[in-house]
């Protein structure tokens, strides 16, 4: 033998040996409290389990703290049938259907391996969703970047983009929406959050718990190799081996046919009646699915570590207990109905193999060729980890960058600089056309997609025959969050929910992925203390829980952290999707409304950022009871079919809402600013709670009632096809601005192509 | 003229679902006895003039970066003059 | 009284439009039968659809593997024989390596995958597959995929265009690089046709840019009614 | 052991996006003189025991069918005993 095995027994006699905690990323008061727990040293492979599911990733010790805001605040809803905790929450959409769906970063690996970083992170989320029992059908990527023409952008953005193309699209998951944002603060530091949306019916809803004493331990899928070890913890396990360190790459490399093989197998066991419980593996692998399942269910589990079969044999038992390999799955299934289990993985093609059961014991027990290697109470490692109140308190800068606005900045006063300011917008990176991107997502594999980008939100049609549907948006402007985080999270919340509502869906509930720097950092941590704030008070407010989300911290370059992003998805329900309202200019002699106050807002906004680089005062007012009547408004004239599309306001206002529904559509329109207001601000000002909307003149009294009823106001804009090919604003300081669609539409399409083809 | 063959190969550790699809298919086609198949990919370079140290050092900087990610791949050069 | 026209659908392990397909059997008036790879019968059908997705994963090429599933053993006969068979983007790449159907299919040129609404023209409307088309007729599918770029030797393509063999033509923009732009091609009988677009993604007003590619899946039930 | 290399090449009358891709790339990070690259794909296959002619053909059969389509592609079979 090269090296020995720590055995618990050996553990016992030795307790003196020096152990690598601290190159495991453990604290010394933490280590002392796992000797404590065990009444002795850890073994080698238990202190391995204790610092990776100790980690940050795992343990979300310095967030949880202010995440219990989530629960303490959550509004009255029958709709939650699965909260926070779970893989993902499930909630009901009614005629017996629920809907589970999530949101996750794979932020650090996609900076060093792009393609297989993004393509892993939809593969990770994925496997949430599906453990949940629920059929993945749709997956979303917000996404954000450094500069756009930084180079180092164009080394990590081709290949985040083709790493999820590339997975979603060989999975036969329709990628419906996301967002795509350039700030020089992710310079480093690119955001890749990944979302997915399951559907399935209440009673196949299955949760990761080992009920059953006898009952076994199935692992399934890939074969367990060296990925990723040191992944989720900081050190690899390489401090183990006595004969000379080994290297084990930190990158997961996806296998999305296998994946697609474990969604098909999965849900055939699941549907079959074959399984107890069920967990994936994601991060810490085989120490998380265990220690979870065991600490969920009958509190105790034995392991034949031996029988996981390798990718790699010379794989140590820490090793195999820390790897990440991807596309494997842990399911707890009664002796008699093994067989079966075993049947349909063959099917499949799918490995499968039995390493365990579940017993009464109170222990997590992992025995290597015979000679017990772990015996921990399954509860300490899963669910007790460390947790921290990290100082946190507000940055001394925070006061003079509220102070800086906007104000200061020259405007256009003419009708020929508004349209030049415009111009240059359109074809700003963060306006531009995504097409580069998203065109190479499937949109259609499943043949249920009745929105996807660059729609306001991705809709899914979820039963043919009723047409029950859902509908999700993505949302977070990360300066709004610099300039005051605890407002910063509800405009994101306020976004993807006017989103959601634009489409013609009542927004139901919340998936967040909280983007943050260092929580060592005590400016970072009351940043992040703000926004889970912020928008746990949304919520409640809304009335839309959140079921679920991630943390992700340690974005940053050096000291400098990214701007705070915490991305908020909203999901919402629609009876029937043939009524969904889409953002295209549909009719000629339609008329144009805004509805909803504009007010003088620029900081954070995009015209201070692209024409002027500024970033300081305080971000647009929100008001979340407006959100709430202009979302029910929307859904309203929905359901009574009282206009033909709508467009929420946010990035660069009114004036590239309108834009955007005219390229859409490949007609323009003829607008003319109200009388009494700026045309500067009305155009450009970034106010929330507002959309655009076209009414046919024969329901135009029915909807402008309907409005009233709301207390949304309304302001007749224009008429749809009135100036031909061409946007026309009169009014704009005495004059009009003219665009031609053909202007803008190349303007918008080639600023991603000339950086990134 | 000269000719600069770059391999690249993932690394040994490095899970290769490309190399596993066709080793079952060769497997379920009756080869038998293969124990592993790795697939990777070859680059064929025709250059002008002949190659000397500081452009077979170009060629190895670029083969490192350009043509290979070290993370997860490991490259050979093969010089192949005509 | 006519009898409904059972479809087989193949299903690969790797296969992601097989519902697609039947669905748009089942709005076409047809009955969808599911197919599974590794069973080599075809249960009677009266015509087969290979559907869109990576049949093996298709890391090797697209395809490649699928041609040796069990399955495509009675497939190849019997496509021989007559039976109506429509390969749609990776079913089309299954018939090319499986030598039904000439030329290959490679990676696109700008390398990307690509997914967009696609203006075709219908080059010939006399397939089992094509005759509820006008000959000439420009209809808007989608198009998705990473391998699409039809290529052949210059003696095979002029072969196709001769016998008239060039079932749908890509226009306005060649999103691949196709070679004479061509989106799908017959084999000399008519019976076997191969297409990069999805028509199977374009048979409800809902979920599609039209409802231009039911008539794929009409054409087929018309003919087989009339036989 | 024995390990066995198939070198798969598109054929030269084949567009080869791939490599015209790498080629602009080559020049643009200021290798000079590059005439033409092509990029091809490489299985490198372990087997049991050793290589004899009738295994050797029916790995020719399956390079020829499997691991490259003759429409498109050439292949060369490297025999690499170690
Ligand atoms: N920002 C957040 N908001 C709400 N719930 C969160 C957040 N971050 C994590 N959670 C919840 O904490 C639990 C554990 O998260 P995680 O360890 O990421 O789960 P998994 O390992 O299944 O991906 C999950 O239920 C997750 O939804
Ligand atoms: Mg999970």
């Amino acid at each position: 033998m090269s090296r020995h095995t720590d055995t618990v027994a050996n553990a016992e006699t030795t307790p003196e040996l020096e152990q690598p905690y601290s190159e495991l990323g453990l604290k010394t008061d933490e280590y002392f409290r796992i000797r404590e727990i065990l009444g002795r040293r850890p073994t080698s492979a238990e202190l391995a389990m204790y610092s990776v599911m100790w980690s940050e990733h795992c343990s979300y010790k310095s967030s949880k703290v202010h995440l219990r805001q989530f629960g303490d605040k959550k509004p009255e809803t029958e709709a939650l049938l699965v909260g926070i905790g779970e893989n993902a929450g499930v909630v009901d959409i009614g005629e017996g259907w629920a809907v589970t769906f999530k949101v996750e970063s794979h932020n650090h690996p996609s900076y060093i391996e792009p393609y297989q970083g993004a393509a892993t992170g939809i593969g990770g989320i994925v496997r949430d969703i599906l453990s949940m029992g629920a059929r993945p059908v749709a997956v979303m990527d917000p996404l954000r970047f450094g500069a756009a023409d930084h180079p180092d952008t164009r080394r990590v953005l081709p290949g985040i983009v083709a790493g999820i193309s590339g997975y979603g699209n060989c999975l036969g998951l329709p990628n419906i929406g996301g967002e795509i944002v350039f700030d020089a603060s992710y310079q480093g530091n690119p955001l890749v959050n990944a979302l997915c949306v399951g559907t399935m019916r209440h009673e196949d809803i299955h949760l990761a718990s080992a009920k059953g004493v006898g009952n076994l331990v199935i692992l399934y899928g890939a074969k367990t190799g060296g990925d990723g070890i040191g992944g989720v913890s900081v050190l690899a396990s390489e401090t183990f081996a006595e004969g000379g360190p080994t290297k084990r790459p930190a990158v997961q490399v996806g296998d999305p046919f296998m994946e697609k093989l474990l969604i098909e197998c999965t849900l055939e066991v699941l549907r079959a009646g074959l399984v107890e419980g069920i967990q994936d593996l994601g991060g810490a692998g085989i120490s998380c699915a265990t220690s979870e399942l065991a600490s969920n269910g009958e509190g105790g589990m034995h392991v034949r570590l031996d029988q996981v079969p390798l990718r790699d044999a010379s794989l140590t038992p820490e090793e195999i207990l820390m790897s990440e390999s991807q596309e494997r799955m842990c399911a707890i299934v009664t002796p008699e109905k093994v067989d079966a289990f075993l049947a349909i993985c063959r099917k499949w093609d799918v490995t499968a193999d039995v390493i365990g059961e579940v017993t009464a014991t109170g222990r997590l027990v992992i025995e290597w060729h015979g000679e017990i290697i772990v015996d921990v109470p399954p509860r300490t490692v899963a669910h007790d980890g460390p947790v921290y109140e990290r100082p946190f308190a507000r940055p001394s800068w925070q006061d003079s960058l509220q102070a800086d606005g906007p104000e200061r900045l020259a405007r256009p006063s003419t009708a020929a600089e508004i349209r030049d300011t415009v111009l240059t917008l359109v074809g700003s990176p963060n306006l531009a056309s995504k097409t580069w991107v998203t065109s190479q997502y499937d949109r259609y594999v499943l043949g249920n997609t009745v929105l996807a980008q660059p729609e306001d939100a991705g809709v899914i049609r979820v039963d043919e025959k009723t047409g029950l549907g859902v509908a999700l948006a993505t949302d977070c402007n990360g300066r709004f969050a610099k300039l005051d985080p605890y407002n910063g999270a509800k405009l994101a919340l306020a976004e993807a929910y006017r989103n959601v509502a634009t489409a013609g869906a009542a927004p139901l509930a919340v998936t967040n992925c909280l983007n943050f720097g260092s929580p060592e950092d005590p400016d970072v941590m009351w940043q992040f203390s703000e926004a889970v704030r912020g928008l746990a008070d949304g919520c409640l407010e809304l009335g839309t829980p959140v079921t679920g989300g991630n943390v992700s911290f340690y974005n940053q370059t050096g000291s400098t952290p990214i701007n705070p992003t915490p991305v908020v998805g909203v999901l919402g329900v629609i009876q029937d999707v043939a009524r969904r309202t889409p953002m295209a200019f549909r009719a000629s002699d339609d008329v144009v409304l805004v509805l909803g106050e504009s007010r003088d807002e620029f900081a954070g906004g995009e015209w201070a950022h692209v024409i002027h680089g500024h970033l300081g005062g305080l971000p647009p007012v929100v008001d979340l009871g407006r959100e709430r009547s202009l979302g029910e408004l929307l859904v309203a004239a929905s359901v009574g079919s009282l206009i033909t599309a709508a467009h929420d306001v946010s990035d660069a206002g009114i004036v590239q809402t309108l834009v955007e529904m005219a390229l859409r559509a490949g007609v323009g329109a003829l607008v003319r600013i109200p009388e009494g207001v700026d045309p500067f601000v009305f155009l450009l000002s970034e106010s929330t709670a507002r959309a655009v909307v076209t009414v046919p003149t024969s329901t135009l009294g029915a909807f402008e009632s309907l409005a009233g009823d709301h207390g949304v106001p309304v302001t007749r804009i224009g008429i749809v096809g009135a100036a031909g090919d061409d946007l026309i604003v009169e009014s704009v300081y005495g004059a009009s601005a003219t665009w031609t669609l053909t202007e803008l539409r190349t303007t918008a399409d080639a600023t991603l192509p000339a950086l990134f083809a | 003229m000269a000719r600069v063959i770059v391999d690249v190969m993932l690394k040994n550790e490095i899970l290769d679902p490309q190399g596993k699809a066709v080793e079952g298919a060769l497997a379920r086609l009756g080869l038998a006895g293969v124990t592993s198949v790795r697939q990777g990919k070859s680059f064929s370079l025709e250059l002008e003039g002949d190659i000397d140290e500081s452009r077979l050092a170009q060629i190895h900087e670029l083969a490192g970066s350009l043509l290979s990610n070290p993370v997860i791949e490991d490259y050979v050069i093969r010089e192949d003059v005509r | 009284m006519s009898v409904t026209m059972r479809i087989g659908v193949v299903t690969f392990p790797g296969s992601l439009d097989d519902r697609d397909a039947a669905r748009a059997i089942r709005i076409a008036g047809g009955e969808a039968i599911e197919l599974w790879h590794g069973d080599a019968d075809l249960h009677g059908v009266d015509a087969v659809v290979l559907p869109g997705g990576f049949s093996y994963g298709d890391y090797l090429r697209c395809g490649a593997i699928a041609r040796f599933a069990p399955v495509m053993g009675p497939l190849v006969a019997a496509a021989n024989g007559g039976l109506p068979v429509l390969g749609i983007c990776n079913g089309f790449q299954v018939l090319c390596e499986s030598h039904l159907l000439p030329g290959a299919l490679v990676r696109n040129t700008d390398l990307h995958f690509i997914c967009r609404d696609q203006r075709l023209r219908i080059e010939n409307a006399h397939t089992l597959w094509t005759s509820s088309y006008a000959e000439g007729q420009e209809i808007v599918v989608p198009l998705k995929n990473g391998e699409g770029s039809y290529v052949a030797d210059e003696s095979t393509l002029d072969m196709l265009e001769s016998e008239g063999r060039v079932v749908a033509r890509y226009i306005g923009v060649n999103p691949n690089g196709s070679r004479r732009d061509i989106a799908g091609v017959a084999n000399a009988r008519g019976n076997v046709v191969g297409i990069m677009p999805h028509p199977e993604h374009a048979v409800e007003a809902l979920t599609g840019p039209t409802t231009d590619g039911l008539g794929f899946f009409t054409s087929l039930l018309k003919g087989l009614v009339e036989a």
